[in-house]
């Protein structure tokens, strides 16, 4: 059945730069925010922006992320018709399962299931960054300039450019050069690796590339850099707003910290713009007599006792009488017993804190990242 | 293998809660935080493989069916059974059935085209999170005609006055239902029948032209049938009045109520509302309080319990109150012992103060 | 992106077809072997990216509550969105509203809370298989208050009486609605109007007593508002009468209409029966017939239709017929210029007969 | 969340011997009946026997079979908690897909998902037989016997036991030996390849089993006769009623001839025991005003001018004047031209089969199967 624009979500980050935080679970199954994941941003952007039928590409440890996933639900993608499909690597091969080799092989060795709506339109997102944004607005500004292919870019500070992939366009945003990483940048406009391409278009350059041995079968890489030696029609479209790469230990614990801001421009409280996530139906949080709360982020099903301060408590955690949670990030089910001291602490799923622990970063150094293994050697 | 359908039967539950009922039935009123009444037993019943449920509601279901939507929040948006929200009646001048009969009959073929061959009938003022196996086993084992859950407090209170108190003997035979005002032997409103002598009772009170099933099919026929009881003995609630209703929004306030109600049993399900983690600002100072999601609290809430969506901006004061969704609690303000109904913003400074006898309520959308 | 939300107005819609709308609504009638007349306004309302639909009905809609269910087979089982009986009225005392006005009046915060800006209003009898994208684009193009579907009949059948008919312009707006019975320029039905200037018309109405809509807001003030038009070129019919709901079930048999209506636009979805493919046995002799699956036949079917689940025994016929679901037609029955309702027995040797111009109509589980 | 019961239906079948049929398909996927694939029958035996918490393993070419399972809407198996989900050979391991072993190795890679429930039974199917059976029965069975295993088996003609894995049972159809394909049969009770364990029992096996390399890692070779010899409870549990393995053409072809019968055991129709799968909402079927129907199974969709005897049509067949269809099963899509023959032929989806072609198997041939390519040289 025809569809106008597919979505490929592509989710088989590693996310190795995340340590402990990624050992078993996918970088876009990392809990985010207090309630979320951090693919919930990307597939509620979808919702939001009514990009229905979306293709979940998924490798690394995946069953965290398919079980979140599900079929769909939270996000109305549940759909008879089109809605969430996840890919997993086998779906394309019938020699067994192999690993994606790049970010444009991974839509390469899924084309029988873009070819099945057969869209006029593919656009590619990535799981694992913090944004709001309207894939609509963009899929229309790549119309109106009839491009062959569009790509959203950012403004980042011209001393960080080193970090990102650099666009360099003429005056009207069309693009001319691509440059990885530029030692010496010509433009502050990072690409968000969000794109939308004309499928037929692009089809044509996959199955190319696809036959390149030499190829690493990326689209900053190989594929956009081909289309613009063709001369094709690559226009940047420039996204305003909050957007975060939570990349690092450190990236991750800064965008929590950015969520306690008071004027943040990306909110969770936007009810334009609703973040969807699964709901575990947890009862309210119970705020006791002891309890001292001020500057934090807190969920369903929690019980503090305790005192917290510029804090982001998931659902279901427990802060015993006496204990103080500075600075720190504490998934869901973490139970802290009682006088115990956090600070600038990232506590996983589930891990209980004895009583009288104290675990505490200094402001220049990295989060500590708790899990139940680290906890024995910190608290012994 | 022996299933029940279910049966949330809100006819003979009137309209208690004064304001806040002008505009909805009970079973949809607001409860402990993110909570509607029938969600308890709503949730004990698709959480007991009670796949096919039955509401009988007559007037006011528009918000219950906004909070009810497909059922997809209780895995009850199925293609074969479900949530069915029935009418009493279907314009045939010839029915002469009356009360909670009309709905039976009027629907016959719904319970003559349903799998089971028991069913599983409740109110939704009963509050427990609970499973209703052992209910239905006991039943089975039994051989019993109708099984009552009931249930015993310690202490008797005013909403206890309205129900049905129940004597056994020592194998559990039902051998007096009453209205016996010190009998702390409580009929929780749900029990299980077998459907067939269901619709046998139904038509009895037909065409005897009663109007209340329990009371006339059950209650009247005890000599005749046999009826057990199965004792309940987690945490419950009932509410069927304004001060049941503070009073026991309150009590979840205490520790050991809210672990006992919502970490002993099955979690509740409800309407999912997608609202951000409660966001707390530089001068929030929250104590003894339930709050939902979504909240952005600068102000002082003490003693009571913000559902989903509340703005408590600096300097504001509450204290002993029930404010429900999104209301706007403007600087300054104050509330003690007040109940607001949803989107009620209260302005700067404006002072409101109930008894804790009789809590002040404000019917929902006001500006004060 | 502009939307529009969907909305299915009943309350004008009478009932019309006599035995079959005795207990159901006349959007709830069966047509077509596995429809009901709804299916097609709401399929195409699905399959142009609405997804949020309001119902405005009053009485007898529990068959078409069954039919629906939670809405999942027209993919509208939705968190966001979906399907939305609507009832009239709130027991508000103060409510002066009257006709369809108090459905708008009632259910204003449906209107305000939806995220669309453009509302598509649409009845039941109007059977065709498109999607509105292009009576949307049209609307937004010409920037018109109110664009309303049209289409052109060849031929005007007693049907089409009762339609509104359409005057144009050569730009397409409309420069008269009128009862004009020579005129082959009919209104379907179907419009498209901004949420504001809906609700605004409907606040007009109340205030001046109104009781229609169509008739009051949009008709009466044709020349305060800018009206286009859209022409709908596509198979299409109308339904509000038996005759009409006969003959145009019988239209269906010839195969440049069967094609024209089911093979050229969308799928027509309804509810999802699952019953197994039809069955033909050793005597059957079936021929220009619509026959829906899981029937079992084994006797002669001639010019007929037969909806899911029919058994047709040896030595049966029938002939000119509309048999609904489930009926058996025992054997040496004959049936002619016949529609039965669903769940009718015609026992062993029975013959009926009605006319061409006046079916005989048997309602439903009769046994005859 | 714990379950008492979780079920895994084994859907990786290759049907090598379905020939052409499962060119494309999984076996579980290939149309049946008229309406059906063949794995609806077992994914309705779930539904019909309230068992909904099934995981369904997958590995061969399973495109389509994703597609038809979709989410589980049709058997109401689309569930917040548990319901439907798929299994990919790459929710077991982090280095790539790799094929399942065996049977027990296919539950072992995913012991994991079976886990999640922690369930006191496991019951294995598999999705390749055309049956009604009451799973529920079987647990009941299971329960009051106590036993460690129990397999559902079938009395089998003497004559054709060979073909089969046979029981050895004592009077209380307590197992005492299992045999595969015995040439001096002692008993003719035939495995089904329907099982159900205690999960803790099974649990232990799956793991000793798995570390041995001589094993094939199969129910039938490796884990029931270790169980038989450390003298646990099996028994049988016997099944009546139809059972059809359509694992070669002609026993596919058998097996819808057997549904045109009037006696037959298994009803389609059987309102109390529904076969349930996806529907197109094609319109009613059009039977015109030249056609002869007789001794057939049509559905949704198909117009019909010509004349069928013994026949089956899949969705939106057509058939045109003059001609004449006998013994064939038509694949959703099929068009046949005028004046054509048709005897014992199977026609795949969407073949166009031209005017005045005549194809033909006699009686003691096996069924030919037409596909879009050989139909060009049987034709030409």
């Amino acid at each position: 059945m025809k569809k106008e624009c597919v979505t490929m979500l592509l989710a088989g980050g590693v996310g190795k730069r995340l340590g402990a935080l990624t050992t078993s679970v996918a970088k876009p199954a990392v809990p985010f925010g207090g309630r979320y994941r951090i693919i919930d941003f990307a597939l509620s952007n979808c919702l939001n922006s009514r990009m229905y039928t979306v293709g979940v590409l998924t490798q690394y440890s995946p069953l965290d992320l398919h079980q979140h996933i599900g079929v769909g639900k939270p996000w109305d993608l549940d759909r008879m018709n089109d809605g969430l499909t996840i890919l997993s690597p086998p779906f394309t091969v019938q020699t067994g399962g192999n690993w994606y080799l790049g970010t444009a092989d991974a839509i390469t060795k899924n084309m029988n299931f873009i070819d099945r709506y057969d869209p006029e339109y593919l656009l590619v997102i990535s799981g694992d960054h913090i944004y709001h944004m309207d894939y609509d607005k963009l899929l229309r500004h790549h119309k109106e300039k009839q491009a062959d292919a569009t790509i959203s870019v950012l403004e980042v500070p011209w001393k960080e450019t080193s970090r990102f992939g650099i666009l360099n366009t003429t005056d009207d945003l069309r693009i001319y050069e691509f440059e990885e990483k530029p030692a010496q940048p010509k433009s502050n406009l990072a690409s968000m690796g969000i794109y939308i391409f004309n499928w037929k278009v692009l089809r044509d350059y996959l199955e190319k590339d696809a036959l390149l041995s030499e190829s690493e079968h990326d689209f900053g890489q190989n594929i956009l850099p081909a289309m613009i030696a063709d001369n094709l029609k690559l226009y940047a479209y420039r996204f305003q707003g909050y957007w975060k790469d939570v990349g690092t230990i450190e990236s991750y614990w800064e965008a929590h910290m950015d969520l306690l801001k008071e004027d943040l421009e990306l909110s969770l409280n936007n009810t334009n713009w609703r973040t969807y996530s699964h709901d575990s139906n947890f009862p309210p949080q119970l705020i006791e007599e002891t309890a001292s709360v001020a500057h934090s982020l807190v969920n369903n099903g929690c019980v503090v006792s305790g005192t917290l301060n510029h804090s982001i408590l998931f659902e279901n955690v427990r802060i015993d009488k006496g204990s103080t949670i500075k600075q720190s990030i504490l998934h869901p089910g973490v139970r802290v017993g009682k006088n115990v001291y956090l600070e600038k602490v990232i506590a996983q799923e589930n891990i209980f804190i004895p009583d009288n622990t104290r675990i505490s970063a200094s402001m220049d150094q990295e989060p500590i990242v708790l899990s139940q293994e680290n906890l024995k050697a910190i608290t012994s | 293998m022996d299933t029940m359908m279910g049966l949330i039967n809100l006819e003979h539950e009137h309209d208690f809660l004064n304001e806040l009922t002008y505009f909805r039935c009970g079973a949809a009123v607001p409860f402990a935080g993110r909570f509607r009444l029938i969600d308890f037993t709503l949730s004990n019943m698709a959480k007991s493989d009670i796949h096919e449920i039955a509401i009988f509601t007559r007037s006011k279901y528009r918000s219950l069916m906004d909070h009810l939507g497909s059922g997809s929040d209780w895995d009850l948006d199925r293609r074969h059974g479900g949530l069915f929200i029935l009418p009493p009646d279907w314009n045939d001048p010839t029915d002469i059935s009356k009360g909670d009969l009309r709905y039976f009959h009027n629907n016959r073929d719904y319970f003559l085209r349903g799998k089971s061959d028991y069913v599983l009938i409740s109110g939704s003022q009963f509050i427990s999170t609970t499973v209703y196996h052992e209910l239905f086993q006991h039943h089975l084992t039994k051989g019993a005609d109708v099984t009552l859950l009931t249930t015993t407090y310690d202490q008797l209170l005013p909403e206890h006055d309205a129900c049905v108190k129940v004597k056994t003997d020592a194998d559990g035979w039902v051998s007096s239902l009453a209205n016996e005002p010190k009998n702390s032997h409580v009929f929780t409103g749900v029990y299980v029948i077998r459907k067939s002598l269901l619709l046998d009772l139904v038509d009895d009170c037909i065409a005897n032209y009663k109007n209340h099933f329990f009371m006339d099919g059950i209650k009247a026929n005890l000599n005749q049938l046999n009826v057990q009881s199965y004792h309940y003995d987690g945490y419950s609630a009932i509410i069927n009045s304004i001060d049941s209703y503070y009073r026991q929004n309150l009590a979840l306030l205490e520790t050991d109520a809210y672990k006992d109600l919502f970490f002993k049993g099955e979690h509740v399900l409800t309407k999912i509302g997608n609202q951000a983690p409660t966001k707390y600002l530089e001068k929030s100072k929250v104590s003894k309080s339930l709050v939902a999601t979504g909240c952005v609290i600068d102000g002082e809430v003490d003693n009571s319990i913000l559902f989903r969506g509340v703005k408590v901006s600096e300097g504001a004061v509450i204290k002993n109150s029930i404010v429900m969704q999104r209301c706007n609690i403007e600087s300054g303000a104050v509330l003690e012992n007040v109940i607001l109904d949803k989107d009620v913003t209260i302005t700067r400074g404006q002072e409101l103060k109930g008894a804790k006898e009789q809590p002040f309520v404000v019917a929902k959308r006001r500006k004060i």
